[in-house]
């Protein structure tokens, strides 16, 4: 086989081994509770028949209010690559403050999904060839009783919503086993609620 | 696995006496008990045995008289200093060399 | 069941079904939840075990060295410093023939600090005399620790089950926990060939000359050099007995049929990656790659190093044209560790494939799938010029 | 406690096997012998590399009658705590452990095991025999040489620090029981090691061990310079029950009475040949107030 051939854009051939591959990257701040999102995720992901499912929270030393990041990727089959994420195709924002710090959006595939905690309006994030969903998790939790702040289980709802990947029965399951014995129903219901409230939309490409 | 087959492949060691050998072959003075002056020997009554106390390698026995084991004695004159009664003495091992030629 | 939790906990699951009785451990990342999730299950009594919290890792294999040698089963789990803190315990519980099992959560070592994943701290230990078996994800972990429990006390030596450190320990998959009955029917009690008891005393562990010795009743006992011999040749025989127990696991719980190498599309293979650890399954989607461009790639990851399967390595490699040693270790100086192990079962082929070695991913350097695809892609197409100088890849001087 | 035991009381049976390799005169096989009787046959042994190592023989000869563990310097104490746990799983808890080390493998290179293992409260005996420096491997100083000694590693102007206070280092650890002994009182060794094996958690015992080559003088004379350190009030014998401390056996009766002067002691031993007579003073000095201390205390308690 000439060389030349060989070596045609490499990047497309691996993508034709990964598109099985859903990877999704969730942004929060360290004791927000975003590893124990991405995880009632997993565990819905596993249920809705994804037998591959890796969730790699941030590599390193975590402390509290420091911007954390933690990598699910889910697959009909079981995934082998376990380096970081580099290219995902949805991205879960839990906080949007978090957006003014670089990196959140590298690597979004074009045609992802930007999922935003945010009480800002849908076209205050004009980004263009991605669709993007922005639910005002933080007030809608805590009408549910929650304590102020708890928006792990809330975003969970606006993620259901805007990727559509697996039914929010199966995730309010979930959501339900591991907050077992801190307000289950109040959990389940934020995220049932943000659910509802969940607005989406795709910025056209300007060109 | 056997007990005996584990125990040689690694360091297993089983009790017994000299593991140095005769160690009485350290010795270059020996103790010799004078009975007429040791306490127990002389009295006939189970009293003093300070030699059998402090015999760092307890090879003297707490009976009457106190018997001292050769094979193993090194000689190190504890027995003679500690006696109270200046019963036991040290004597060159020569001396009992040239006796048995 | 299958559940989805982190590797350390799948380690701590594979530690609670094999009965462990003993468990010492000081915290160190990334072994720290391992032991956390231990000591979550003696103290919720899930678990009917003594959990000491020594006061450093020499401590806590000297715990097991003593609980072992007393008839206890025993468990430790460490990285990077903290086993080079044991080092010499390692070497002593391996002379002292205990069946311990410990997990070494590999991680780079230090200076310069570091907390992320590489293969340097278990390599180091190597030559230690114990076994080391590599894991690429959950299940195997689980597996091999209850697989590590009885091989050990089948052969009288210690185990290392060593698995990545973050990309493993940290990371969440799916896996199946076996059921307790299953395990206990797997692996019966540890019944010690001898264990300290003061109706049979016996002093372990004493100076030992360099020559051949008479015991108490006049048979000659083997010197410093026939015990070590023993520790060898146990260690050899130990590479047929972890197949066996492999078998055994299979009709028990379904899973296995890897027990020294775990080959991907090595059959026809061209030239073949080498290497420990997860890494070698993050190669496999690189094969698929090379695959889908027509090279004969194929990848062999190594479960058991040590003992080393040569022979088994041999039959798999023998037939290619190349071999690219992928490595998150060396020994400095020289070349990666495997690499040298890998060229030695070589050496007495007919035509030896080439070697290549490429050091990638120390200190926890992203492994990225596109550089092990060039470089792996460069080894399968310009064969003609390799040498055996070591190659990195990622860096960025 | 117990009415005292005598020489004529003392258990017959030896647990050490006569023949074994430790030097003519060791005041360590003499603090061994009452030890393993105080002990009893029902124990397990930890022992690090020490003179201890070569006492109890070599492969495969055993000189001592207990089951023993050897294990590497730095780790007695952990050790311990691994057979006392094993031993625990197994229902077997009337086992005695007792670990035996020396001055190094107590005070230096096992000092981390042993705080490790008194924090943990784990139920043992730690006893330190202390013939202050690294006898096993030809003389060098340790953390407990006294200041002034010639060793291999202080050969001209002998070692410059002061010795380490381990028993009060433990003592430090709120054990039940922290006690000294002296291989020139063998019985009182034997009452305290019984004793200990009465209490619970950790008990540290330090026991002073002369050495003769190590410290210089001749074989016939390891009781009598044992007993001169005692009577000098240079090294003390007492016990720390439940914190509360108290003089024993020779110690305590020479409360009151006229001590001889530590000068008797240095003279016995070539290692302290290094001192001058200036500091023979200050010694001296440090102990008489040691001894004032002890005499006030003495007083508080009576009135």
């Amino acid at each position: 086989m000439p060389l030349s051939l060989l070596c045609d854009c490499p990047q497309k051939r691996l993508s034709m081994t990964k598109e099985k591959i859903i990877e999704i990257r969730w942004h929060g701040r360290g004791g927000q509770g975003t590893v124990t999102a991405a995880k009632i995720v997993a565990h819905a992901a596993f249920r809705s028949g994804y037998h591959g499912v890796v969730m790699t929270p941030t590599i390193g030393t975590e402390r509290r209010g420091v911007p954390v990041f933690t990598s699910l990727k889910i697959s009909k089959n079981k995934i082998y690559d376990l380096s970081p994420i580099e290219r995902p195709d949805m991205i879960v924002v839990l906080d949007h403050v978090l957006l003014e710090t670089d990196g959140v959006l590298n690597g979004l595939k074009p045609g992802g999904l930007v999922v935003i905690n945010t009480p800002k309006p849908l076209d205050a994030y004009p980004f263009f060839g991605v669709k993007v969903a922005v639910a005002d998790v933080t007030s809608i939790a805590s009408q549910t009783g929650l304590k102020p702040g708890i928006v792990n289980s809330g975003i969970i709802g606006a993620f259901a919503k805007a990727s559509g990947l697996m039914a929010i029965e199966t995730l309010a399951d979930a959501i339900k086993e591991e907050f077992k014995d801190m307000r289950p129903n109040e959990n389940v219901k934020a995220a049932e609620l943000v659910y509802e409230k969940t607005v989406s939309g795709v910025q056209p490409d300007k060109k | 696995m056997g007990r005996l087959t584990f125990a040689r492949k690694k360091s297993h060691s089983e009790p017994g006496p000299g593991d140095a050998g005769k160690t009485g072959s350290w010795r270059v003075l020996r103790p010799v008990i004078d009975v007429t002056a040791c306490i127990p020997a002389k009295t006939k009554k189970m009293a003093c045995f300070n030699c059998w106390l402090y015999c760092p390698d307890g090879i003297i026995t707490r009976t009457i008289p106190p018997i001292i084991d050769y094979d193993y004695c090194k000689g190190c004159e504890i027995c003679a200093e500690e006696c109270p009664a200046g019963a036991i003495r040290m004597v060159e091992e020569t001396e009992f060399i040239k006796k048995e030629q | 069941m299958y559940v989805i939790e982190s590797g350390n906990v799948a380690a701590a699951n594979g530690v609670k079904l094999a009965r462990a009785q003993v468990i010492a451990a000081y915290p160190i990342t990334p072994q720290t939840p391992l032991t956390e999730k231990l000591s979550e299950f003696v103290d919720a009594g899930e678990m009917q075990a003594e959990y000491i919290p020594v006061e450093s890792e020499h401590s806590a294999l000297a715990v097991c060295i003593a609980a072992s040698s007393a008839g206890a089963r025993t468990f430790t789990a460490t990285s990077a410093n903290g086993l080079l803190y044991m080092n010499e315990q390692v070497h002593w519980a391996a002379g002292a023939r205990l069946p311990i099992v410990m997990c070494v959560v590999n991680r780079g070592i230090g200076a310069p600090w570091t907390i992320w994943n590489d293969h340097q701290d278990s390599i180091s230990q190597r030559d230690a005399g114990w076994i080391q078996l590599y894991a690429c994800d959950h299940q195997q972990i689980i597996d091999m620790v209850i697989q590590a429990f009885y091989l050990a006390e089948q052969v009288s030596i210690p185990v290392m089950v060593c698995y990545d450190g973050y990309l493993l320990s940290h990371t969440y998959m799916p896996f199946d926990i076996p059921e307790a009955r299953a395990v206990d029917r797997f692996l019966p009690p540890f019944k010690p060939a001898y264990a300290l008891d003061p109706c049979r005393p016996a002093n372990l562990n004493t100076v030992t000359l360099p020559d051949i010795r008479p015991d108490i009743r006049g048979d000659l006992a083997p010197g410093y050099m026939e015990i070590r011999h023993n520790l060898h040749t146990d260690l050899r025989q130990a590479i047929g007995q972890v197949a066996e127990i492999d078998e055994r696991f299979k009709d028990t719980f379904g899973r296995g049929g890897f027990p020294h190498i775990e080959p991907y599309c090595c059959d026809d293979a061209d030239v073949i990656a080498v290497c420990l650890g997860s890494l070698s399954y993050q190669l496999r989607d690189v094969v698929d790659i090379l695959r889908q461009e027509g090279l004969k790639a194929g990848v062999c990851g190594l479960r058991l190093y040590r003992p080393f399967p040569d022979e088994v390595v041999r039959d798999a490699l023998a037939k290619a044209k190349g071999i690219v040693v992928f490595e998150k270790a060396l020994s400095y100086g020289n070349q990666g560790a495997l690499c040298g192990d890998i060229k030695a079962a070589l050496y007495q082929c007919g035509s030896r494939p080439f070697v290549r070695n490429y050091i990638v991913g120390l200190g926890g350097r992203d492994i990225r799938t596109v550089d092990l695809l060039a470089a792996f892609r460069d080894a399968c197409t310009a064969p003609a010029h390799k040498t055996d100088a070591l190659e990195w890849i990622g860096l960025k001087l | 406690m117990n009415a005292k035991t005598t020489i004529l009381n003392l258990p017959e049976e030896e647990l050490v096997h006569p023949g074994h390799r430790a030097c003519a005169g060791c005041g360590l096989s003499i603090l061994y012998r009452f030890g393993l009787k105080a002990l009893g046959r029902d124990t397990i042994l930890v022992v690090p590399p020490s003179c201890l190592t070569v006492l109890q023989g070599l492969y495969p000869i055993a000189a001592t009658q207990l089951p023993c563990l050897n294990v590497t310097f730095a780790s007695t104490a952990a050790a311990a705590t691994g057979i006392i746990s094993a031993l625990k799983v197994q229902g077997k808890e009337k086992i005695t452990v007792a670990a035996w080390a020396g001055d190094g493998g107590t005070s230096d290179i096992g000092i981390q095991a042993l705080s490790g293992a008194c924090e943990r409260g784990d139920n043992f005996i730690f006893i330190c025999y202390d013939n202050e420096a690294y006898m096993n491997t030809g003389v060098q100083r340790s953390g407990t040489t006294p200041q002034g000694v010639i060793t291999t590693t202080t050969p001209i102007h002998g070692k410059r620090q002061q010795k380490k206070d381990m028993p009060a280092i433990m003592a430090a650890h709120h054990l039940s029981y922290v006690a000294t002994g002296s291989a020139a009182y063998p019985l009182d060794v034997y009452d305290t090691i019984k004793k200990a094996k009465t209490m619970e958690g950790p008990k540290y015992i330090h026991l002073h061990t002369p050495c003769p080559p190590g410290w210089g003088f001749d074989t016939r004379y390891t009781v009598k310079v044992g007993g001169l350190a005692v009577e000098t009030g240079l090294f003390d014998l007492y016990e720390i029950e439940h914190g509360v401390f108290r003089l024993t056996g020779a110690s305590k009766k020479l409360l009151g009475k006229e001590r001889k002067p530590v000068s008797a002691y240095f003279e016995t031993q070539t290692r302290f040949r290094a001192l001058t007579q200036t500091r023979i003073a200050e010694i001296q000095q440090q102990i008489d107030a040691k001894w004032a201390g002890y005499e006030t205390e003495k007083k508080d308690t009576h009135t």
